[in-house]
This record gives C-alpha cells, structure tokens and sequence, in this order.
C-alpha cells in the first residue's frame, strides 16, 4: 500500500496531464481538416478508413520493417552482444538493450521525432516543435464539423513513418552499448542515451533525412523556394552516417574516457556463450531487410534493390572475414563468419538503395577485410572497445559512406538521369559523402566527450570495482542470468 | 575405507563405469572438472584475441571402496580409461575415517 | 511393424474418412455457386486466382500476422515461461506450449472455428455447425458446373481469418501454463485444454467477435432484422476479454485448485535462464505486432494505429515496471522490465484499435505499476500462480477492457461520429466494458473450476510427488532440457 | 600490414573487376530496352519507381518470404540441428548452416540461378548462362537513351524472384548437415556443397521450376512450339524433391560414406540442448510460412491455401509424432512433438499449393507416423544419420511427392479444370510423382557418391580421430560454444 | 580437524545448510555431482535411442569442522537429509592435516 | 604426497595457477563450486519473491604435490589469491596415499 502512496497519487497527476492531451488530440482538426464539401459526391470515403495517397502494400510493407527492425534490437543485438560478454554481465547486456527499447519509444514519440523530422529551427540544426507529442502525426477527428484527418507521409500514415523511425532511435544507442559494456552504471547510461539521442542523434537524422536537410540527396524543395538541391547532397539510404557512423564513433569515445574493464588483459575474458552470438546475428542479418528494405518507405523496385544487395553485402562479408581467418590464422571462426555478415550488413546501409547488389557482394568483401582488421586496432592502441561496436559500425559505417560514392549507378535510384557515383564518372558524389561522414564523425565525437565529462562529474560512469567484479547482473539488477546448478 | 579419486577423459567415463561395476563397486560420484597438466591446452580466437586455453575439461570419478578393492577398482581404472595419449589422467587415493549411508546411518562397509 | 498393426491401420481409416471429407468439399460448390451465366464477359477472372473483393495487400497483411501470432506461442511465450521454471521443468512447459500449437489447430479446423464464428446456435450461447470441418471456409471446385468458389471473410479469403484466429486459440490456453507450470500432470493439461477452448474461449469468442455476438461493438445487423447493435457493446480490438481475462482468471483458478509446488516457500525458486525470458518477451513484443495490428483484418490505417499504440504501451509499461522496482526496491531488474512490457502489451490488446497511441502510454504506465503490485498479491493471498499468469494477464486484461472504455475516441475508429470513451464524455461505453469482463470474468472461473473438479476426480490433476521432485522432463516426456556436463 | 600486402591487393583486383561487371551493367540495357517513343503520353512512369506488371502486394509478400526462408536456416534449422549435437559439436553444426548462407548466396547470384532459371542448354539438363552474374535480373539504365528497365518474373522484380529462390539454395544443402554432423572437415564439407549445389541442386530445380522444365506441371509453352506440356508434369509446389528428396537422399549416402561417429552405439549421445531445438522447430515452423506460401510467387488465394495447408500440416504431424510416442513408449517428447512438426511440413512441401489443408491434416498424420518409424531404420541397418536428416527430410520428401498425387484438387489451383488426384479420379497424376521423385533420388545418389568419392580422394571427408574426439569446435573453428563456468 | 563429504539429494540443500548453521556450522563448500549407486536412474529417449542414465544429479557438500563438531555435524546431515527412499545419499570423513584461511593466513581452528 | 585443496576466487584463477607454475607445480584440476561462509551474500529480487543468496561462486583447486612443496604451494596460492576481503577463501590439506598416472601405470611423485 506504501507504494500506492508513494507512486500513484503523483504518478497518475502526471498520467491524467498526458491522457488529456492524447484526448484533446482530436480538437486541432478542426483547424486542419478540409471542410466537407470536398468530398460532396455518393458515401465519400471515410478517411480513417482509407486516407487519401494511402496504399495498403506500401503500408503493410513498412508495418513489417517496423516489426523487423524491433527486432534487430531484441532478440537480434541483445543476443549477438550478450553472447560476447562474461557470464556475470550477460543480463546486463540485455537489460540496455530492452529498456532501451522502452524509453527511446517514449522520448521520439514526445519529442524526438519533432527534432529529428519537423521543419528546421536553429538554422536547420535540428527541427523544430511542430510533431511535439505526436501532434500532426497522429489521426483526428472533430464531432462539430464531422471532419477526420489521417496525416500522411507520402503514401503511409505518417505515424507509421514516425514508428519506424523510432526503431532506429532505439537500435542506434543500443549499439554503442558494445563499447562500454561490462562496466557501465545503469543509471548513467541511461541519462547518456536521453541526451546521446536528444544531441547527438536527432539533429544529424534532420539533416540527413528531413526533407530540407542539408545532406539530404533528396532534398524537397519549398515550393516557390529557389533552393532545389541540398548544399552537400549525402546519399545515405538507410543510415550509414545517421546510425553507424554516430554510434560506431561515440562508441570509441566511450571505451576510451570509460577506461578498460578490471582485469583487461590479464585475465582471459572470452565471449560466454557463441551460439547466442551467432543466433544473434542471424537475427539481425533477418530483421536488417527491414532495416534497409523498409527505407525505401514503400513496397517498390528501391525495396527490392536494397533487400537483394543487403543480403548479397552480409554474404559476401561472411566469407571474407572468415576466409581472412582462415588464411591468416589457419581456421575460419564462427565469430569471424558472424562479424563479416554484420559488417558487410553495415557497409551496404547507406548504400543498399543507390548501387548494384552485385557491388553489395564488392562492397561485402572490403567491409569484411577491413572490419576484421580494424578490430585488431584497439589491441595496437590499448582501448578496450569491449563488443568492437568502433570497429564494426564505426569503421564499417565510415566505409560504406565513402563506398557509396564509389558506387551509386543511376539504374536502380528512380528519377536519376546524371552519372551518379564514381564508377559511373561523377566523382563529385564522393565530396558529398566524405562531408556527410565527416560532420557525423565531429558530432560524434565532441558531443559524447561532453556529455560522459558532465556525467562523469555529475553521476559517475562506472560502476565500483566491487561491483564490477561481482557483474552488472546481479550489482545492477539483483539477478543471475543462468542457474543452471 | 579408502576414497579412490580418478580424473579420466570425458568420452571414457561410460567404459570405466561399466568395468568398475563389473568389478563389483556399487557406486561412484562423478563431477565435472577442468585440469592442467602436461596435456598442451589449444588456442582460442576471438576477434582480435587469442587465448591459450589451459583448463581442459576432464571428469573426476571418486569412489569409496572397502580397503581390499582399492587395488582392483584402480587396475581396472588404469586398464579401461588409458590411450597411451598425454592427457589420461592420474588417480589419487586417500583414507577415508568413516561412511555413513543418510538413509539408514548404516557405518562402514555396509554404507555403500 | 507391431507399430504399423497397432496404429496405421485403424488409424488410416480416420485417415480417409477425413481424406474423403477433404476431397468432397468440392461438391458442395454446386449448390452454392452462381451460374457461369455470371460473368458472360471475355476472359472471366478464375475466381481461385482473384476471388471478388479480395485485397492483396490486406491478404499479405494478415498472413503475416498469422505467422507473428504463431511465433508468439513458440518460441516466444515458449521462451518467456521456460526462462522461469526450474531447470528441471524447462521441457515441460516448452512442451505444453509446442504441443498446444499441434492439437488448438486441429481442433480449431475440426469445429473450434464453427463453435466461434458460426452464426448463433443456443441462443447466441455460440456458434454453430455451419463452419465444422471448415465446409463454407475452403476453395471449392465443381468439375460439372466448372464454377469455382473462394469464401470470403472482407477482403480477405475466410481460410485466411479462419487461420489467424486459429492463433489465438492457441496462445490463450498457453498462456494458463503458467499458472499451473511445474505440477500438472501432461495427459490432463491435455484434455482440460480441448475441453477449455471448446466450452470457454469459443463461447467468449463468439459473444465478443461473432457478426452478431451480444457484445460486439461492431455488430453486423442480419438484414431485415430490426436490432442493429449488440446489447452490451463491448470494445475488445485483440482480445483484452478473449484471451486475457479468460485465461488470466481460468490460470487463477488453476493455481487455487492445484496447489502450491512442492516446496514452494521453503526453498529459493529462481528463474533457471532469464536470458531466455528477455528472449521471450522480446519476441512477444515483436508478434504482438501482428496480435494487435492484425486484429484489423486489413492492411488499413486502423492497423497503423493499433501498431503504434501496442509499441509504446509496451514502451511505457516497460519503463513504468522496471521504475517501479527501482523507485522501490532500488534496482530495476530485467525480469521487471519484460513483465512490464508484457503488462503494457496486455492492457492495450482491447483497446490498441480505438485509442490514440498517447494513450496508449498512458495506459502502458498504469499497466505497469498495477501489475508489478499485482505479482505481490500472491504472496498476501498464498497461492502459487508460478509465473504469474494472473497477475499479469488476468489482472492486466481486466485494466485493459476497463481502461479501453475511458480512452476510447472516435478519432480513430472508422466510421463513428459519437463520442467513444469517458474522456470523450461517453460514460455508457464503460458499463458495456464492465459487463464485457464480468461475464469473461463469471464464465472462466465457473468453467474452470467445473473442468478442474471433474478431471481431477477423474485422472487427477498433479504429478506424483516423486515425479515433481525428479521435474517433469524426465518424469513425463523423458528427456532432459540441458547436458552441459 | 601484412594482411594488405597479402590479402587485399590481389584481392582488390578480383573485386575491381566484378565491380566493373556491376557497373557496366547499366549498358546492356541499350539494346533491351524498348525506345522512349513507347510512351509519349504526359509524365510516363518511371520503370524504376513502378515497372509493368508490378504488383506493391505481392512483392512485399515475397519480400517477407524471403526474409523468412533465410530465418529457417539460421537461426532455425541452426538452432534446431546444433541442439541435437553434443556440447563441443555445437558450433561446427551452427557454423556449418550460417556459412553456408554466405557461401550459396554468392554462387547463386554468379551463375547458380542461371543454371536453374535460365532457359534451358544441354538438351535441358540445366539453364543456360542467360543470367549469369545477374545479367537480366537486375535494373538498368542507358544514360544515353534514358531508358531504364526491371526485368519481372510476374508480377515481381526478377531480382526478388532471384533472392527468394537464393534461399532454398541456402536451406537445401543445410539440411545435409544433419546426417555428416560432429565429423566432417569444414573445408571439404564447403567444397562439397558448392559441388553438390551446382550438380544435384541447379538441375533439379531447372527440371522442376524453370519454365519449361521437363518435370514442370505449370510448364510454359515457347510460343510457337507444339509442345505445350511437360512430358512428365510433376506437382511440386515448394520443393519436395528439389529441396527434401534431394538433400534427404544426399544425407543418407553422406551417412553411409562417412561412417559412424566414434562411439557411437558405446557411449551414450544425447541431445545436449533441446530446448534450441524445440525453438529451431518453431522458428522452422514459422519460417516455412515463407517457404510454402511464398511459392505462390505472389500474394493470392493459393498462398493463402498454402499457409494453411502447411500450418495444419505441422499441427497434424506434431500430434501424430508425439502420440505414437506416447502409445508406443508410454510418454510423448519434446523432441518427437517437434521432429513430427518438421515431418509435417516436409510433407505438405510439394503440396501445399494443390490440396486442401484437410488433407494436410491427413498427410501430416501419416508424415508423423511414417517418419517416427524412419528414425529407427538406422538402428536396423546400423548407418549413422546423426540428425535423422535421411529419416525426416528422405522419407517425407518422398512421403509427400507420392501423396501429393493421391490428395491433389482442382479446387485450390486456378486454371485448372481436370481431376487432378487419384482421390479426384485421376491415377496419372501419381506417375508424374513417381517419375519425379524418382528421378531426383537418382541424380542424389550418384552424384553425392561420386563427388564424396573424389574428395575423399582429394582432400579428406572426415576430421581426424583426436579433432573429432576434442570437438569440431575447437579443433575447427577454435572457440567454445558455451564458457559458463 | 576434519572435512565432512556428504553427497544429498538437490531439493534437500536449503534445509541441510540451514540445520548445519543451526549447529554452528560456519561455512561449507558446495558441488553439483552426478551419483551412481543403488537409485535405478531412468530411462531416456531420443528419436530412435534410448538410453539409461545411471547418474543422477546430486549436490556434494563440503564441510571442514574442528573434530569435536563432527558427530553433531553427521547428526545433523542425517537428520534433515534422510527421506527414507534410495538415494539419500552418503557421508564421508577425511582427516585434514592443515587447514589455512587466505584472506589472513590464519591456521587450524580458527581459521573456519 | 599431499592434495592441496584451495577455495579461491573465480577472477583469481588464472594468476594463481601462473604463479604455481612459476613454483614448479606441475599440474592442477579445477571445479565450480559455490561457497558459503562469512562473506555475505546478496539479495536477488523476481517480481514477488526475493532470495538471499548465500552460495557465492567460487573456484575449487586440487593440486597434488611432494610433501617438500606443500609449503611453497600454500604460500604461493596465498599471497596470489588474498584481496584481504572476507571471502578471499581457504586451504585444506590432506594426506594421500597413492598416487597413479594412469597414462603410463608411475605411481608416487614421479606420477605428477
Ligand atoms: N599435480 C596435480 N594435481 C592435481 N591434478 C593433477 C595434477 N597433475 C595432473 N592433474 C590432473 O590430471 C590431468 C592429466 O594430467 P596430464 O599431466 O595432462 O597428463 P598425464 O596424466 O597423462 O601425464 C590434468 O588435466 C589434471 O586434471
Ligand atoms: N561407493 C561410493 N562411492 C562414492 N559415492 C557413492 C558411492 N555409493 C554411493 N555414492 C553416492 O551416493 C549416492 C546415493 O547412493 P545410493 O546407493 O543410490 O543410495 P543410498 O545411499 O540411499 O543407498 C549416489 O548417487 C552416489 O553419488
Ligand atoms: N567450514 C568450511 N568448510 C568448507 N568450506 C568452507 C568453510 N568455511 C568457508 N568455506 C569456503 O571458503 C569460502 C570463503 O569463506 P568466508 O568465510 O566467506 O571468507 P574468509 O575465508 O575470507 O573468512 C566460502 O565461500 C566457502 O566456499
């Protein structure tokens, strides 16, 4: 009963607050809404039950990536991750994932999403307040004029454009996690990724993806606008700067002010349990066509590329990474296999809707050879980047932006008709690319170096070394992972 | 009483309970361990780590015997869990100062 | 061969007596089909390849949503109980979980369907024959009149609606399992399941979800017929009646009748795998997708909105858990944050197609908080719902069909132009909400208690004590979960 | 640096040069590509933004079917074979399935789908080059004539058709695993495959699947030609032969070649985690949605009737597994409820778009019961299929090619108009079966036995005796698959 | 001083620990074993196979008592361990020559 | 010959097996155990119910050795493996009176 009195009464204030405005949701039709006479013909259809644009493909589509890309974060990461830490911190590993996956939800649906996708504030840094609470996102309907209204984004409501979104807002700072695993404060590292994703991620989305943005290859235009075209046109299709090169980055930042995990080096610390790790990958191998597919928002030809030259890049990355091991050092590993695929699954996401899959299964190989070796890096340079989450997304990332630019054709991007990347004789695109990567590698880095040194004085970042030594699982969480005894 | 202690090979412990029972031992207590020798352990890769891994998995048998089996319950160990490879294992015996069976508190030989 | 005597040859008889059902249903064509006379025009359409009505993107939609709802039975639901039990006991409720996924389906195609969605025999009680042994559901060919037909069920083949609700006749006796986990006896859990679908669900399903089921807010009107609406019209989307209520409140029953587990209070019970119920939940989040968003039986923005408003009440209710225990008990746990979730995921099932996604927040949080107090009712009360099947399900479903009936607004339901819910000033809907529960509520205790009594005097309801002792999988299915050693 | 030096300049080279092949891609599309002129009217289309004939809902049908086939081999048939194995055999098994997603991947899109889908050279034996390194199959654009094109298979991109079909060319060989598990060379065992898959695989599948392949039941007549059928038109929905006999056949002969695991028969071998198998078995279950409905190729009514029929397949197979268990031993397992679903599907493969999914209960019950009598031929006839791939795959791949003759319907397929079963009055239908299966157990035979024969020769089949004893984990691919201690 | 071995049945671990502490026990070391012995294991089926599994799970405990605990320590492990049925279980005494606490370098008796 | 048994600290393994290799100890076996004593356990909460957890993961040394290097070993593991936190963990030792490599049939120290 204490926790009624200690947590409803001022909880449910703050609920009651929220519920009205999900309520009063329905109001601002009226403003909006078309008066009825558009529509004066026999039993006009009813917008709630098909909005006008809407296509029911291209919505079932993107409800499926949506779906997909869920789960790249839970089962997918959380598995492939866990799989590689020590037994005692495997729920920890986890947990970041999962609650990640509840409160990144939260902070995009009342605020993250207008920063990262309504029209410019601050010079186009981010954006501004107009999607705030879902406002202009979410459907309405006004009983005084009988008037409802399903906002749309392009030919899918514009609140599934909103929901998928939000799950690459979810798996972007779950993936830095492979970085400072082990030894992290919950606390803090939730307080790091509202701010990560508020800073860091949202503003480098806007201008990579809002329709004004300053990288974005697409950019759409302002009608009556002299402006047509973004100052550095990025091609970047699935999020290759947004999300690999932003959390690949922090992530090294991180594992460098984080310091090395107690015992590094000394003791052995091999990955507890590979077949989550492989089970992980696969998943996110599956849920990645989600990923890159539904990037194309719509069932259409752009899809099918990206999911063919996705899969054929995770492909080709499997093999060269362990085929690199089994040249190298004797005998290909299952780790190495799952590592290419999850590089050559990086180095094809910003790409996968502007080149050939058959330069996917190029791309595959350059990203499997050279992820594998920059994951000997942090040995030459004594950081401990504990998941290799710098050397697979960080330099896999950084890699597919460049490679992009090398080869972008014409032949799969619908509207082009100019040479598009450096094969096919426009060596401009790589100018383009390198500053999208560029600008996403300083954010990156001096944003998460200003917040871990405030959290750092403020909070703390890492747990004690009693607690440490004991696992996150049961110092964080007050639990075991296996009790297998 | 003695307490015959014996770290053998994994895929040799179904053989060896067969023999010592055939032999005439009634029971045994089998755990798992891990074990270092002269055995050379083998290399793990793990991304850019490379572990020698020393620990071998191994299984410990420890069996109770009346003092006059000890010698037949250890030939029998040595003939049936043997390759000839580095590796088989050693057997270790102690003196045991009482048995008692929980559920009956029989004492003794009669323990086992 | 002593097998082939014994059991193929009685057996194939069943076998072709079935066979021959199966190759008849194309007479029956003959009566129902139109004459060719029809569609006299050039190149009629094969009805077997475009039946009329029919909707691809809506048939995609829903065969993915079927294919969702499975998984969430196994692996998922699977994975979420196991993680919890004893290592002893792992198999068995995996098995109860796969089993079920055998036997419900052929009930459901036997006469689970006709029982539910059959029109009214018994007064409204259920359904009728009409479906049994799914005539009137399957495509029929008559090789006489050449005239081929497709039953439709909206724009999608009735097969199709037949085999997704078919999922949910079998998660929702699943989900008991874990109320009586680690005790029953496998040959009873079997037959009380047949006879629970059979008297409980089917019933409850045709009530909430037949065309004219007397709970039915979307009552469909027989023509002529002067009632145009149900008697108590109830707003359950997915199933918060259905299948949370029922099996929430049947799996208190179960738990009050069985017994405590051997043991139980006196040694620690842990969760032997927690890493397998963040799989679990995990993978219930992700088929919820297609549990809620489904229940649309379209590809339409109704199913957009059920999408979203299912993701962040799992999001909310993930956050409201997990902070609940840190607030609290000073720790967020894991186990905490996917209960959570669950909570949120149930609590929206009966209103994710008719409140806005805000709040559906809302109602993520209030889930969260009531369930995570509700788990400690057992511990007040002394009875041992092991995995908490009520606290979450039944209690959580009971908030849902309750709280569906404040937020309920019209801005989101197609077609309706009066207020909905509390909040839209309509405080008739939470009276049909109230008698919507109480009589899921009435009928589940009642039935199961009936079911329980019977069988237990007839083959007994536990395992021997010396079975539950050695855990069920060895003692009923002979196998073990794990050999590490 | 080393690696540079050694790896990545000749490896460059190779890659330049496939990229090239990528890039120049877009030329040939001069000479296929139909003149502006063909579409003068106001803002034709773009072909690469909607082609002809392309339809949004079944390409995102096939879009998700591929993405669930490609989960059937990891993480299903992965995790379901890796449970059965012993501890230190895990990863062989897991890496043996996840490679082989990149390994077959990569032929397939060089020259496998050619040889299975192009049109036919050696008198039909295989497809030609026509589609070799995807020339017509992906998109194209001229930059001199601004013409671009995406070659269709229907009503979907050619390239979507190519991948889906990538897929099987993955689980097929997979599926082997099973019978040379816990002893065969990694190298020879990838050396095998690609062998086996450009020799058994490509032609079958031509003779089967292509458009005039001489197995084909949906044979396409060359215009103009007189032959308008197959001489021997086989029902083969999804693969029975292609995928079952070929691969259950091939692993029998692999069983027999090989020899027995040492001790086998002497030391007991459990399965060392059943609980990954039973949720390999469900995600298989799952994943085969993709597999048998996705054969429709489109999202229509016999996709529909094929999720249904394969649903109640595996329902069916379940109980009929598990309950002879039951009769027969005294108690149903796990391991038998899930061994009979995967017997269930195999059944229903090459039927599941010709039958009624009455039927599918019917052959799902006769699959469960033959099967589970399969698994012990191996005692009888002392080979050691370790994974009973001959005894599922072998037995109801043929099981189901015979049965598909007796229970196949006129009332599900469009177009046809004939009895099409034996149950239908028609007896030739179960000849072309016959014929069909007999054939692919043939090429399985003999070409598994020669290409086992000269590796063997070559390089080795099996491991040597210590690595065998030490695992295939370490002594492959030197890693463990679980560190808990 | 003297080590107390007493391999129990699993379910019986909480109530042992907590009688022995009762009795002033203050420490103990626990190991999950596998026994053979009297207990007939079961039997277990996969697919076509079946098998015997002769070793069951147990749990070994570890005690090491000052020699006038021992009698009161085996009383007490007999009392609360003992369920009548085969498979109690066994108790074995070693004698201990030395007996030393790591975190102080403490010997004998007060090293527990 | 004595067995040295040493309850040690999971995250210390791997030093001290290091240093007694430095101190010639040829050999060792190793097994999970899970210890109770004067550390305190700690608290683990699921949903409604919360357990102490009183048996703490610790690593189980056996190292047989010569009577002359008893002395070295248990210094050597003791200075390794203290934190000087309680838990740090303790040495038992025991007298054996046979030791056999089963490889090749040795007995006594030439048998390690
Ligand atoms: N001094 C020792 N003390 C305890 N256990 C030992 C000792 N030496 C070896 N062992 C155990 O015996 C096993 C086999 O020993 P090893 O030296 O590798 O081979 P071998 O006995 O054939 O000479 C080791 O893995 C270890 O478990
Ligand atoms: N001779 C023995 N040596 C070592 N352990 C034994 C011996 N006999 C029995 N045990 C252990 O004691 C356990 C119980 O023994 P068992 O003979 O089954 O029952 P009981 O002790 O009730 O007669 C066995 O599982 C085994 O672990
Ligand atoms: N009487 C005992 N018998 C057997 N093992 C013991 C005994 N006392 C302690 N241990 C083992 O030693 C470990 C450490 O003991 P503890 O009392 O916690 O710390 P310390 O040795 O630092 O005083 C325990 O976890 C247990 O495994």
């Amino acid at each position: 009963m204490r926790f009624v009195r200690l947590c409803l009464l001022p909880g449910l204030f703050g609920l009651f607050l929220l519920g009205n405005v999900a309520f009063s949701e329905d109001t601002p039709a009226a403003e909006t809404a078309a008066p009825a006479a558009e529509a004066p013909a026999a039993a006009p259809v009813d917008p709630r039950a098909t909005p006008k644009d809407f296509n029911g493909a291209d919505t079932t589509w993107m409800l499926i990536s949506s779906a997909l890309v869920l789960m790249m974060t839970a089962p997918g990461l959380a598995m492939f991750y866990c799989g590689l830490v020590r037994k005692k911190n495997v729920l920890g590993v986890m947990m970041q994932c999962f609650f990640l996956m509840g409160l990144m939800s939260v902070i995009w649906a009342l605020y993250g999403y207008s920063l990262a996708f309504a029209p410019d504030v601050l010079g186009g840094f981010c954006g501004g307040t107009d999607y705030m609470l879902l406002k202009g996102v979410l459907p309405t309907y006004d009983f005084a004029t009988k008037v409802s209204e399903v906002p749309m984004a392009g030919t899918i409501p514009r609140s599934l454009h909103m929901v998928y979104q939000m799950m690459f807002f979810i798996i972007t700072p779950a993936l830095i996690c492979g970085a400072y695993a082990e030894r992290m404060k919950f606390s803090t590292m939730v307080v790091f990724t509202i701010l990560w994703g508020t800073f860091i991620y949202c503003p480098v989305a806007h201008w990579v993806w809002s329709d004004q943005g300053w990288l974005n290859a697409f950019y759409i235009a302002v009608p009556g606008s002299s402006v047509t075209e973004a100052p550095f046109p990025a091609l970047d299709f699935a999020g290759g700067t947004v999300v690999h090169i932003t959390s690949g980055i922090s992530a090294l930042v991180c594992a460098l002010v984080l310091g090395k995990r107690l015992g590094h080096g000394q003791e052995p610390m091999p990955p507890h349990n590979l077949t989550y790790t492989c089970i992980g990958a696969a998943l996110l191998w599956v849920g990645w066509f989600g990923f890159n597919g539904g990037s194309a928002l719509a069932a259409n030809p752009l899809a099918v590329n990206a999911f063919v030259a996705t899969h054929l890049a995770a492909a080709a990355g499997t093999l060269a990474w362990a085929g690199a091991e089994w040249v190298l050092r004797g005998k290909p590993s299952i780790l190495g296999a799952c590592s290419g695929a999850v590089a050559g699954l990086v180095v094809i996401t910003p790409a996968a809707g502007s080149v050939s899959p058959l330069s996917g299964i190029v791309m595959g190989v350059i990203a499997g050879l050279v992820c594998f070796q920059a994951c000997n890096l942090k040995n030459k340079f004594g950081y401990d980047d504990a998941l290799d989450a710098f050397g697979v997304h960080g330099v896999g990332g950084t890699l597919g932006a460049v490679l992009t630019g090398v080869f972008a054709t014409a032949a799969v991007i619908p509207g082009k008709t100019d040479p598009m990347g450096l094969l096919e004789g426009n060596s401009k695109q790589i100018v383009n690319q390198v500053v999208g990567a560029g600008v996403s590698i300083v954010i990156a880095v001096v944003g998460t170096l200003i917040l871990l040194k405030i959290l750092d004085s403020v909070m703390g970042l890492r747990v004690s070394q009693q607690d440490e030594l004991q696992g996150l699982d049961v110092s964080q969480h007050g639990e075991e992972g296996y009790i297998f005894l | 009483m003695k307490k015959i202690e014996a770290v053998i090979r994994h895929y040799k412990l179904e053989d060896v309970k067969n023999a010592l029972t055939a032999a005439g031992v009634d029971g045994m207590t089998v755990t798992e361990v891990r074990g270092f020798g002269r055995q050379r352990g083998h290399k793990e890769m793990y991304r850019g780590a490379e572990y020698t891994v020393d620990f071998l998995p191994k299984v410990k048998l420890e069996i109770v015997v009346p003092d006059k089996m000890v010698r037949e319950a250890v030939d029998t160990i040595i003939r049936v869990a043997r390759t000839g490879q580095i590796g088989d294992g050693k057997i270790f015996v102690t003196d045991l100062s009482e048995v008692i069976r929980i559920r009956t508190g029989e004492t003794g030989e009669s323990a086992l």
